[in-house]
C-alpha cells in the first residue's frame, strides 16, 4: 500500500494504524504531531485511525527557528 | 514604575525576544537564553526524518519562557495557518509568529497573505504576531484584523544590515497603538538600542547572536542595548541640535590677561 | 575574564565618563554619578565671584570617583596649562581633560594647541587626556607626548548629533595604541554603543544626560548602552552581510501538497 | 547607445518627472518645467468653485509634455477610479497616477487600495503608475495586475527628506522587471541622483523645486542629477572599499635621502 | 549671474578637478579629461627609470588645463617642498597640491606638516592647494599661512565610501572664507554632488572614474553631478522637513458621497 | 429644486440642464468635467441631461498637484 | 590701593595679605585655589604675601563642567 | 666612480657631465628634471655639472596621480 508520508510516497505494508506507523519509523510520540489528510490528529485517536491507500500524512516537530 | 510590555496577557519584563536558529547546539542555545533572560523564544516546525532521535528543543529551553513558532515555510496564508495549527496541537501554546515569504532571495514577507492569515488565526484564539514589511496602511489593518503586535522588519533576515527601515518603522510606532517589534536584520546591539529609542516595544533577534564569536556574551549585550534604549525612550531623549555647538562648561572669559 | 580599563594607573570597570556641566542642581549631578555608577567624572575651574557661598561641587561627587578637571576656557596651550595647574592645587588629582578651543561657534578644538599642552603637562606629571580633532597623524604625536588617552569628539559639543565622525575615529581605535575615548556630541545611548562596538575604550558624556527629562535614568540609560557596546565588541560582531537574506529558520520545502 | 525609458509606448529620455503642485504661479511652473525639460507631469482635479475664472493649468504646461493625473483625494480604490475615469474624460490621455491615501499625517499610501485601484484601470486600458509604500510583495502583485510602472516613495510626501527606503527600494529594483520610480520625499539632487546610481528608471519630484528659492534653477539641478545618476549606473559604478585605502598616486619610496 | 571658481588667479568654470592615477593608458585619460571637460588635473611626480621612453603625461592633459602637481610620496614638509619645486621646474606652473603621508595604510594626510609645507610654498609663490584632514582649526592656519584653497578628505583615498566627513567638512565651508574643496574617498556622482550642495567650491576625483567599467562616461556623469549640486546650493535648498508630510496636491475633501 | 453640486447643496430654480448650470455657474466649458449621478457625462450630452430633485453633479478640472 | 581681582580692577584699603583678602570677600579656603601674579600659591603662604599696588590675583574654584 | 642615481648606487665610468648622464640612460630631455646634490639643475647648466663620487642625482617626471 502506497501512501504519502512527509512529502514522499511510501510503500507500507499491510493494515496499520498512525500509533504503528509512528512506532515503526523509530520516532517518539512526545511532542511529534501528526496530519492525517490534512486534519491534526490528537495522540489519543491514532490507535483508531487506519491508514488506506494514497493518504496523505505529516509528522512535524519543533526545530531552532527564527 | 513597573515597565511591563503586555501581549496576549502575558507580562513581559525583557524586551528582548530570541530566535533559535542556527546555533551551533542547544546547549549553546540555552546558554544564550538562559544568559538573556529571554521571555520570548521562537521556534519553527519541521518534518520529523524517520529514526530521527534528535533531541527536542522545547527540552532546552528554560521554564517559563514563552515559545512563540514561527509559520517559516509558508508561502501562503494557508499553509502559515496549516503550519500555526500544528504548532499549537504540538503543544506550543497559542503564540504564533506569522511568517509568509514567497521571495527566496531576501526572504521578504508577504504583506497580503500574512493579514489574511492573521485574521484567520487571531479569530481562532492565537496570540498572533505578524512580521511584516513595515507599511503603515497594512499594520492598520492588522489591527483590526486582531493582531496582538506587528514586526516590522529592520532590513532582510539574517543580513546584520540594522534597522534600514527607520523611518517607516517610527511612523508605525507613532501611528500604531500595538506592540510595535522590530524583527529581522538587526545585527548589533545598537541597533537593537536605536529601535527602543524610537518606541518599539520589543526587538527579535537571531542571526546576530547564532553566528557571533561568543554567541552567549553578544546575546547579553542584545539584552543591556535593549534595556538601555528601553530607558532611555522612558527618559524623554532630548533632540538633535544641529547648527552652532552648546557648550557643557561655562564659557565665560576666564585667565585672559586681558580680561 | 575581567575586563578593566587602566588610565594613569587607575582601574576603571565603568567605561562611561561623565561630566558635570549643565545639571540643574548637585543634588541631581550626584544622583546621575551614582545611578550610573560612574569611574570618572569631568568639572571645570572658574572664578570665584565674591561672596559666593555656593555649594562646593567636589562635595557632591561620590568618593572614589576620579575627578578630571578640564581646562575649557583655554585659547591656547599657555593657558591650558595654567589652568590645569590651578586644578591640581585645587587639590583634584593630576588628571587633566585638556581641551583647547578658539572656535566660539562649533567649540571644535585646535589640535596644535592641545598638542603642545600635552607635552608640557605630560612632562609635569599630569595624566593626560586631550579632547581632539578626530586626526590619526595628531593622535600619533599625542601618543609620543605623553598623552594617556585620545578623546576625539563624535560632533560639536552639546549637539547630540552622535558619532559623526565614524571614519576617522574608527580608523584612530584600529592604529592607536592608547584609548581612544569618544567626547562630545553623543545623545542618544545608542550612539554611546556604537562607539564601544566600534572598540573605543570609553565615552564621556554630559549634556545628553544633564538635558534629558530624567538625567538620573538617562545616565543608567548610558550606563547600560556602553556594558553592552563593551561586550558586543569582546563578543566578535559578525559582518553586515549585504545582498541576499540568510534564512534563521530552515528553509526545506514544507508541507506544500505538491511535495 | 541612445538611453530611453519607455513607458506606455511612449520614449522618455528625461528621467526627471515633475510634479506640479505648489508652485507660486503657473507661470514659474511652466518655466520649471521648460527649464528642466520635463516630458512628464503630474496634475491633480479638483472640483471647480462657481465662478471661478482661474487659468486652465493646461494652457502652461509645455506642448509634448506627457501629463498624468493623479488620483490624489481617493480614501479608496472605488474613488481612484472614479477620479481616474474623470482626469481621461478631461482629456489629459491615459495615464493616470494612482494615489490612495487614508493617512492624513504622513500621507503615506495604501498599497491594497492601491492595488485594486490598479488592476481596475490596467484593465480599462489606462497606462498605471501607482505611487506605494516600497514592498516586494506587492510591487510583484502590481505587475501581475498591469501597472506600467511601480512608484515607491523614499520618504513622506513634501518632506525633504530623500531616500529613507533605500534598501527596499534598491531590492524592487534588482527584483522587479517594471521601471522602478522613486516618488515622494527627494529633497536635493543628490537624493535623486542615488536613486538613478541604484538603477531605478526615474524620480517624481515636486516640493523640492516649488518651495526652493530659485524654483526654475533648482529643476534644472535636479535634471542635471538625474542625468549624472542614470549615466552612472550606466558606467558600472565601483563598490565602497572599505577597510584600507588605496593609492591613486604611485607609492613607490621617492626622494627619500635613505632610500 | 556667471558662477566662476578664482584659484590663484585663474577663473575655473568646471568644479570637478580629476586625478589622473590609475588609468589603464593615457589615451583613456585624455577621453576623461576631455568629457568631463576637466579644467584642473592633478598629476604626480616620479623617479625616471633608465631607458624608459614611456609616453610623457604632459602630451595627454588638454591643452589650457590647469596642471597641479601633487607631492605624493612626501612623508613630511622638507620633501613636499623639495617635490613641488621639482614639479616648478619641470615646468608644470605653480600650482601644487601638498600631499604629506605617514600612514601607510589609510593615507591619512599629516596636517602638521602639511602646514609647515604650505607656509612655505606659499611664500615662494605656490598657488598651494593642501590636501588635509578637516579640522577646522588647521584649516584657519592654512588660510593664514597663505593656501589657495584648503582640500579635507571625504574617506580614505581610493575606497570610495563617499563624504564620511560632512559633519567637519560643512563646519568649514561655513567658517572658513577660502574654497573648500573634498578630495579623496569620492565613489559616486551623488558624492560629488552632495558636496557641493553643502557649499563646497569644487571636488577632485580620482580613483572612482580610474576604476569604474566606462571610465569616460563615469567622468560626464560626476561633471554633472557636480555642476546640479552647485547649482542647487544657488537655487537654495530647502530644509528637511521631518515630522508629518505636506501634501503637494491639495488636500481639500473630494468626491466623497458624504461630503 | 435641491441638488448637490460638489458635495453641497444648492438650490436652483426651474428646469436646467446640464450646460445651462456650468454656464450659470460662469464656468467655461473647456476641459471642466462633468460627472452627473456618478457617470460622466460627455459634453454633446449636457444639453439634453434635465436636473433633477436629489441629484448629484460634480464639476472638476485639473490643478497643480504631485 | 588698585589690584586686578579676577580679571577686573579693585580698590583694596591698606595693607592686606592674601589671607584677608580672600577672608574679606566671604570666601571659604576650602578647596579654593589663589594664583597671584601669576604663580599659584599655596595656603601656607598666604599670610606671608602682601599685596602691592597692580597685583594681579586670580581666586578660582570646580564649578560643573563637562 | 659610484654615484647614488635615484636612490641606487650606479658605478659610472670616467668623467661625465649631466648632460652625458641623461642621454647615456636614453632619456629624452623634454620635461625631465634634474636634481643634483639636492639642487635643482637648470637643463642650461646639465652641460657645466661634472659628476663627482658619491654626488646624489635624482631624474624626474611626470606621471599620473591624484
Amino acid at each position: 500500500m502506497k501512501i504519502k508520508i512527509n512529502g514522499k510516497d511510501e510503500e507500507i505494508g499491510g493494515r496499520s494504524n498512525i500509533s504503528e506507523l509512528v512506532s515503526g519509523k523509530g520516532l517518539v510520540a512526545d511532542r511529534i504531531v501528526v496530519e492525517h489528510n490534512f486534519r491534526i490528529v490528537p495522540k489519543e485517536e491514532w490507535q483508531k485511525i487506519i491508514l488506506n491507500e494514497s493518504d496523505n500524512v505529516e509528522i512535524v516537530s519543533f526545530v531552532g527557528g527564527g | 514604575m513597573e515597565d511591563v510590555l503586555i501581549i496576549g496577557g502575558k507580562r513581559i519584563a525583557n524586551r528582548l525576544f530570541i530566535g533559535t536558529g542556527k546555533f551551533s547546539s542547544y546547549s549553546i542555545m540555552r546558554q544564550v537564553l538562559e544568559g538573556a533572560r529571554a521571555e520570548v523564544a521562537t521556534v519553527a516546525l519541521r518534518r520529523v526524518d524517520a529514526g530521527s532521535k534528535t533531541d527536542n528543543i522545547m527540552d532546552h529551553i528554560p521554564a517559563g519562557c514563552i515559545v512563540m513558532p514561527n509559520t517559516s515555510g509558508a508561502r501562503n496564508a494557508d499553509e502559515a495557518v496549516r503550519i500555526a495549527r500544528l504548532a499549537k496541537a504540538s503543544g506550543a501554546g497559542s503564540w504564533v509568529k506569522i511568517e509568509v515569504i514567497q521571495d527566496n532571495r531576501y526572504l521578504l514577507p508577504d504583506n497580503i497573505e500574512t493579514l489574511k492569515a492573521t485574521e484567520i488565526l487571531a479569530k481562532e484564539g492565537f496570540t498572533v504576531l505578524p512580521y511584516m514589511n513595515p507599511d503603515l496602511s497594512v499594520a492598520r489593518r492588522l489591527v483590526d484584523a486582531g493582531a496582538a503586535a506587528v514586526m516590522p522588519l529592520g532590513s532582510p533576515i539574517g543580513s546584520n544590515m540594522g534597522l534600514r527601515t527607520r523611518e517607516l518603522v517610527s511612523i508605525m510606532v507613532r501611528e500604531i497603538k500595538l506592540p510595535v517589534i522590530v524583527d529581522a536584520g538587526l545585527g548589533k546591539p545598537s541597533d537593537a538600542c536605536q529601535c527602543m529609542e524610537l518606541g518599539c516595544a520589543a526587538v527579535l533577534v537571531n542571526t546576530a547572536l547564532a553566528i557571533a564569536e561568543d554567541p552567549v556574551n553578544m546575546a547579553k549585550a542584545f539584552a543591556l542595548a535593549v534595556s538601555a534604549g528601553r530607558l532611555a525612550y522612558l527618559s524623554g531623549i532630548p533632540a538633535e541640535a544641529p547648527g552652532e555647538a552648546n557648550a557643557s562648561s561655562p564659557l565665560t572669559g576666564f585667565l585672559r590677561k586681558d580680561s
